[in-house]
């Protein structure tokens, strides 16, 4: 099996504050790896890191055994790394279908001056991912109006336009009802598709998503790695108990 | 000469002239098909930074005027009533807003308004622009103020009139006077606006100023953007380099500005100031005004307008009703429509009395000559299209009895002297020494 | 004012087609109607259409969420172009001085595309405004383009056709508004193309376009080099029409109206555009000869009334508007 | 070169107060307002009709300088609420480039106001022009009354410094400056904030063009020439940076003295390049911070 993503040393500072403090990690191809950790754990600025948003002070990130810490984000999307965000991400002026076609657009690595954005493959491959993702019904609804789910769901989807080997999501069921997290995680990972060509890096603070959908946990408190294996070893680390989930006291 | 010289004068002719007024209207009535009007389009600054110096004082000029006429009021040979009996009237439009603007509005006059003729226009881009738009559409056209040479030296036109000499005159006019008080003059410092009209004036001055003082050399040549209102660092410049003359195309309130700021600094006691243009800022300032300041007023006007019964009606009928003389931007309109009245006139006589068309107008005007308040103007450039008059120079001193500025040492170039004469461009003409210069005092 | 997205996409749904017999049918309507105009009707349509040119081009811009403030500058670059090449070096033609003109002003703000392409909001006006200021600067001072005065244009040909007195308005009237059909033809199937929709999409939010692999900074670029081009085209039209130019094409003034124009237009429709332009014109014209002494105040008025009650520009009088 | 610098800064001295006026409206209220200028008119012609009646009331000489901060005073005091409460704020949260717009229509009317209140013949206010007598310096003599525009130019600029640093309104201005949403979340009155920030800002523009009008004709047209200069300023200074409308004015003042006495040719482009360069290389102005966008 070999490391889709890798990071090597990686260290970065805001002032006094350790947001990565050396973190390396090999991510495997097909794997469901999440991140987890108390706020300020430093799994967003990894997140960010990766997406080129953040520049570490130290170290690097190979993509594909490729360096892609110099790169912008914009580089990295077109490298096949793809994310979504904690608060989504989505033109609320637009209809669903028409997010997605910006998806598309932004994909399309030959732009045209005068081929409609709307002409017929794209509409069928958003439809497709729409499709995936059960958000059909609301494929003409403007997206302010949509409840935060669904608009989660679009943001992911939108991500996916690009089908991408490395798909980032940051707290894909925050903001979500206790009793929709469930069913909000069965739509992204059946619009994740079964083939397991997409490697994801999920960030998720609730211990029953991540011991369901994880295949690996990887768990940060501030900057470090504190444990890194399968779902049920990691969360009965005790650092994970007493700085991650709050099972121990921390004395 | 001022305006209680004036008063006196004029009594007893405006009796006459009245009189002979009411008489040739009665003629005038019958012969002319009842009713009849012809419209004017006048354009000038009523707003922006010429309105208060040349735009508004030039149409308040052009009202009084009009009414006269329509009253049949002025004196012989301006006395039928209208225009050869038609009634006269005018639609004012303001000229600020920029060259495109001007060539839409005079369109409009011309098609929408129906006007017969256009009067106007002090901006020289502004006059650029409209002379071929009034050609192409075959209307008659007076530009009365502009003061670029280029519009007749660069083009040729049918329908298109200036009724005043352009700025060239005024420069050598200046020189001549330095001249003719033999004034000593090793140095000269400038100060012109960074526009068209500054630039001009500044090239004409120092031209002739090789020709006449070959020995001066120009030093301080300032620029300062049109409108720009603060002038204490140019001040400090010119103060700097000594010069026996300081040479400025100032006007309005660019000129206001600067001699506000000036004369306290002593620059006017330093150097002998002359100015182009400045005669229009003497009834502001009044005491504010250095004495012993040469200037010009693009003509004879104002306080430096011969003295002749036509000009003591006009004077009287313009302070009468503002209160204030008339200065050089009325005196510029008012030979205008004087001459579009006798063409309209002489046209009407060739044409038996029918209100003439625009080539009527035209071959009315062309080569034409009229008296004026400011003496006689002669169409005798571009063809026939492009006028000539004399001017005059004069020194400035407030007299607090009158409590007004008054000009002394008043020297008058006639038209020959101080004009190309026709088919030869200034430019060249000042070059060559002024070759056929008639009359020069 | 995003909530005008939504349809603007949504409007992509008309077939290129449709909006070409549409803008077929209104161009020859104008054009036939051209021949019974009053003159100054004509040559106001003209004008109209030409400053429309240059509205489009910021009307470009404005899809992205930038306004330029110095538009004038291309405007004037298109002007002088067109004139400086017919007095100059004998090209006539008027559609070749056209074309020239807008070539030649996008040549000139090609070089200014990729820094600009960094700003936003008012930092994007003011640096437009100053390059257009600069602009205007040497324009003035270059003696050899006539000033401040500027200088008279030669009367243009077409097809090696001479133009007569007569007709000469009526032509360049029905070539402005032809180029000016043809342009908001192309402008339209820039807007409903993959580019277009991108740009959309910026103005709402880079930084998700960005993490999509879309290149915000090139469509800004790209946009500009456009609208540019559109500013040359209406300067050189202008000038034509006019047969005069002047450095004022490149004063802030001139900038502040061609933006009001298409603020008044709003951004849906590229029709709206042409009419925001030729009711300003009617608007100055009338109010000018109707209040000599107040046409400035009453000219401002009316800006102040259409921005108040047509917050979305006169397209939202036709075009359904989407959002609250 | 002394006389550079003395030149330099009496034209910076007038431009300072203006264009602070100008920064403080544009940091506050975001609006970049092209009707500066009609009220550093306006505040000329006030100061010429009270300087009248001044003199005609028989003051001493040294109150017509009185008279012209009551002029400055009642333009903030009359014009600026009218304006604000009964046009601006119908127009406030429009984007930055519609408000521009609506002061261009100010602007406009404005212009034909004046026109109409003062009619279009000149007004003088030479009296406090001779008030500080003259100075020599080297081959030069200066007015006074320059000189006391700087010290009223460094007067202004402290006085709204300790406004703005020491005093509670001043707290909160800084504090609305910085984000308008945060502050009207701590239960700041943003739209008195508005109005008072809007009524000073036109005070200083009206000041700056009652304490002009000694040196100039007041008549239409002044208004213009002001608005591009001072836009330089603010936007060389950084756009609603107080310190940076000083530089700002005092960059411009020195670029545009060096080139008088220089390159007289330079003169008419001399602002705009400045002004075109720094936006180059210092979009933010020279005087501030860039905030990143957050995700």
């Amino acid at each position: 099996m070999k490391a889709v993503l890798q990071a090597r040393d990686v260290e970065k500072k805001f002032g006094a504050v350790v947001a990565a403090a050396n973190i390396n990690i090999d991510i495997f191809a097909g794997e469901r790896v999440s991140l987890i950790g108390s706020n300020g754990a430093g799994k967003t600025t990894f997140v960010n890191m990766i997406t080129g948003y953040l520049k570490p002070d130290q170290g690097q990130i190979l993509l594909d055994g490729h360096d892609i810490t110099p790169l912008y984000p914009r580089a990295i999307t077109h490298l096949g790394v793809a994310r979504s965000f904690q608060i989504p991400q989505v033109y609320g002026e637009l209809n669903v279908l028409e997010n997605m076609l910006v998806a598309n657009a932004c994909h399309d690595q030959r732009l045209s001056f005068w081929q409609p954005a709307r002409r017929r493959q794209a509409i069928e491959r958003a439809d497709a991912l729409l499709d995936r993702f059960a958000l059909t019904e609301h494929r003409a609804r403007r997206v302010a109006e949509l409840p935060g789910g669904i608009r989660k769901l679009l943001d992911i989807a939108m991500a996916l336009t690009s089908s991408p080997k490395l798909l980032l999501l940051d707290e894909p069921t925050s903001g979500v009802s206790a009793e929709e997290k469930f069913p909000m995680m069965e739509t992204i990972m059946a619009g994740l598709g079964q083939d397991q060509s997409t490697t994801v890096l999920f960030v998720e603070h609730d211990m029953d998503i991540v011991s369901r959908y994880a295949s690996r946990v990887v768990a940060f408190y501030s900057g470090r790695i504190i444990a890194d294996d399968k779902p049920e070893v990691a969360l009965a680390t005790d650092d994970v108990r007493r700085y991650v989930t709050g099972e121990l006291l921390s004395e | 000469m001022a305006i209680q010289g004036n008063r006196k004068a004029t009594w007893s002719r405006k009796a006459v002239s009245t009189a002979v007024t009411l008489f040739a209207s009665v003629c005038a009535m019958g012969s002319v098909q009842a009713q009849e009007t012809f419209k004017v389009g006048i354009v000038s600054f009523l707003s922006g930074q010429a309105a208060d110096s040349f735009g508004i004082p030039a149409v308040n000029g052009a009202k009084v005027l009009v009414d006269a006429f329509n009253k049949g009021s002025a004196p012989a040979p301006y006395n039928k009533v209208g225009f050869g009996g038609m009634k006269i009237e005018a639609i004012y439009v303001d000229e600020n807003g920029g060259a495109t603007k001007q060539v839409q509005e005079m369109r409009n006059l011309y098609d929408r308004d129906k006007v017969d003729a256009v009067v106007g226009y002090v901006g020289s881009g502004d006059c650029l622009a409209v002379a071929p738009v009034a050609e192409e559409m075959k209307k008659f056209l007076i530009l009365y103020d502009c003061g670029t040479p280029r519009i007749f030296e660069d083009g040729k036109y049918n329908y298109v009139f200036r009724t005043a000499s352009h700025a060239a005159m005024d420069n050598v006019a200046l020189a001549r006077y330095l001249k003719a008080k033999d004034i000593k003059v090793n140095s000269f410092n400038m100060i012109n606006q960074d526009y068209a009209w500054g630039q001009d004036s500044k090239k004409d001055f120092t031209w002739t100023m090789e020709k006449l003082y070959p020995g001066a050399k120009a030093g301080e040549d300032q620029l300062p953007k049109f409108g720009a209102g603060q002038y204490g660092t140019e001040i400090s410049a010119l103060m700097s380099k000594q010069a026996d003359v300081t040479h400025s195309s100032l006007w309005g309130g660019d000129l206001q500005a600067f001699i506000l700021q000036a004369n306290p600094r002593g620059l006017f006691k330093r150097t002998q100031v002359v100015f182009s243009a400045g005669d229009h800022v003497l009834p502001g300032l009044g005491d504010k005004m250095p004495d012993g300041v040469i200037l010009g007023a693009r003509g004879a006007y104002g306080l430096m307008s011969p003295k002749s019964a036509l000009n003591d009606w006009w004077w009287d009928l313009y302070s009468k009703a503002y209160n204030v003389y008339p200065v050089q931007a009325p005196y510029r309109m008012v030979q205008s429509l004087l001459g579009l009245k006798l063409a309209v006139e002489k046209a009407m006589a060739a044409n038996g009395g029918k209100k003439p068309n625009a080539e009527q107008l035209a071959a009315a005007l062309r080569n034409s000559e009229w008296d004026s308040p400011a003496g006689k103007i002669r169409m005798a450039l571009g063809g026939g299209h492009q006028a000539i008059q004399e001017t005059a120079i004069g020194k400035t001193r407030y007299d607090a009895a009158k409590k007004m500025v008054v000009l002394d040492d008043i020297m008058r170039f006639p038209a020959d002297c101080v004009n190309p004469p026709a088919n030869m461009k200034t430019e060249d003409w000042i070059k060559a020494g002024f070759p056929g210069a008639k009359g020069c005092p | 004012m995003a909530n005008q997205l939504g349809t603007t996409v949504s409007s992509i749904a008309t077939p290129v087609r449709y909006t070409v017999m549409w803008a077929l049918g209104i161009c020859i309507a104008l054009s036939l109607a051209g021949m019974v105009m009053p003159k100054w009707l004509t040559f106001l349509i003209t004008m109209a259409a030409a400053n429309g040119l240059v509205s489009l081009g910021i009307m470009v811009l404005m899809r992205g969420g930038v306004v330029p403030f110095g538009q004038g500058m291309v405007f004037a670059i298109g002007g002088y172009a067109a004139a400086l090449l017919s007095n100059k070096l004998g090209i006539k033609d008027a559609l070749l001085l056209t074309l020239c003109g807008g070539v030649i002003a996008a040549l000139i703000a090609a070089p200014f595309a990729p820094l600009l392409s960094r700003y936003r909001g008012i930092f994007f006006a003011m640096l437009t405004l100053a390059l257009s200021m600069v602009t205007y600067g040497l324009l003035m001072k270059l003696e050899v383009l006539g000033g401040s005065d500027g200088f008279n244009m030669g009367r243009p040909t077409l097809f090696g056709q001479k133009l007569p007195d007569e007709s000469v308005g009526y032509i360049m009237y029905v070539l402005t508004i032809s180029v000016s059909t043809l342009m908001a033809l192309l402008a339209r199937i820039y807007f409903d193309s993959t580019r277009g929709l991108i740009t959309v999409a910026a103005k709402e939010n880079e930084l998700r376009v960005e993490y999509l692999g879309g290149s915000v900074r090139q469509a800004m670029a790209i946009n500009f080099i456009l609208a540019a081009f559109c500013g040359g085209l209406g300067g050189s039209l202008a000038v034509m029409a006019l047969g005069h130019i002047e450095p004022n094409f490149s004063f802030w003034t001139t900038s502040g109206e061609f933006v009001f124009v298409a603020i008044l237009a709003g951004w849906q429709s590229v029709i709206a555009l042409f009419v925001a332009s030729t009711v300003l014109e009617v608007v100055r014209s009338f109010s000018s000869s109707y209040f000599p002494n107040t046409w400035q105040m009453s000219l401002g008025i009316f800006l102040l009334i259409v921005i108040r009650f047509l917050p979305r520009g006169i397209g939202s009088l036709w075009v359904k508007g989407g959002g609250k | 070169m002394l006389t550079i610098l003395i030149d330099g800064l009496t034209y910076a001295s007038w431009l300072f107060i203006v264009a602070l006026g100008l920064t403080l409206v544009f940091g506050v209220l975001k609006i970049l307002n092209i009707a500066h200028g009609s009220f550093y008119a306006l505040g000329a012609y006030a100061a010429a009709s009270f300087v009248g009646w001044a003199s005609a009331m028989k003051w001493a000489p040294g109150f017509t300088l009185v008279a012209m901060l009551l002029a400055a005073v009642a333009v903030a005091a009359l014009v600026a609420p009218l304006i604000e409460r009964g046009l601006l704020r119908f127009f406030y949260g429009r984007d930055e480039v519609l408000l521009v717009l609506v002061t261009y229509a100010m602007f406009l009317i404005l212009e034909d106001a004046t026109k109409l209140l003062w009619g279009a013949n000149p007004y003088y206010v030479s009296e406090p022009y001779t008030l500080f007598g003259n100075i020599d310096i080297g081959n030069q003599t200066y007015v006074g009354y320059d000189f006391a525009l700087v010290a009223l130019a460094l007067v202004v600029g402290m006085a709204v410094w300790w406004w703005l640093n020491r005093t509670q309104q001043g707290k909160i201005m800084i504090a609305v400056i910085h984000s308008s949403e945060i502050a009207s979340s701590m239960g700041v009155n943003i739209s008195r904030v508005y109005m008072v920030a809007f009524s000073v800002g036109i005070f200083l523009a009206a000041l700056g063009g009652a304490f002009t009008a000694p040196m100039i004709s007041v008549q239409p047209g002044v208004s213009v020439g002001v608005i591009i200069v001072s836009f330089a300023v603010v936007i060389i200074g950084g756009l609603g940076s107080i310190e940076g409308a000083a530089v700002g004015a005092i960059i411009v003042g020195l670029a545009r003295s060096m080139a008088v006495h220089l390159a007289p040719v330079a003169e008419l482009f001399s602002i705009y390049l400045v002004m075109a360069v720094v936006l180059m290389f210092r979009p933010e102005g020279l005087f501030q911070r860039i905030q990143a966008r957050k995700i």
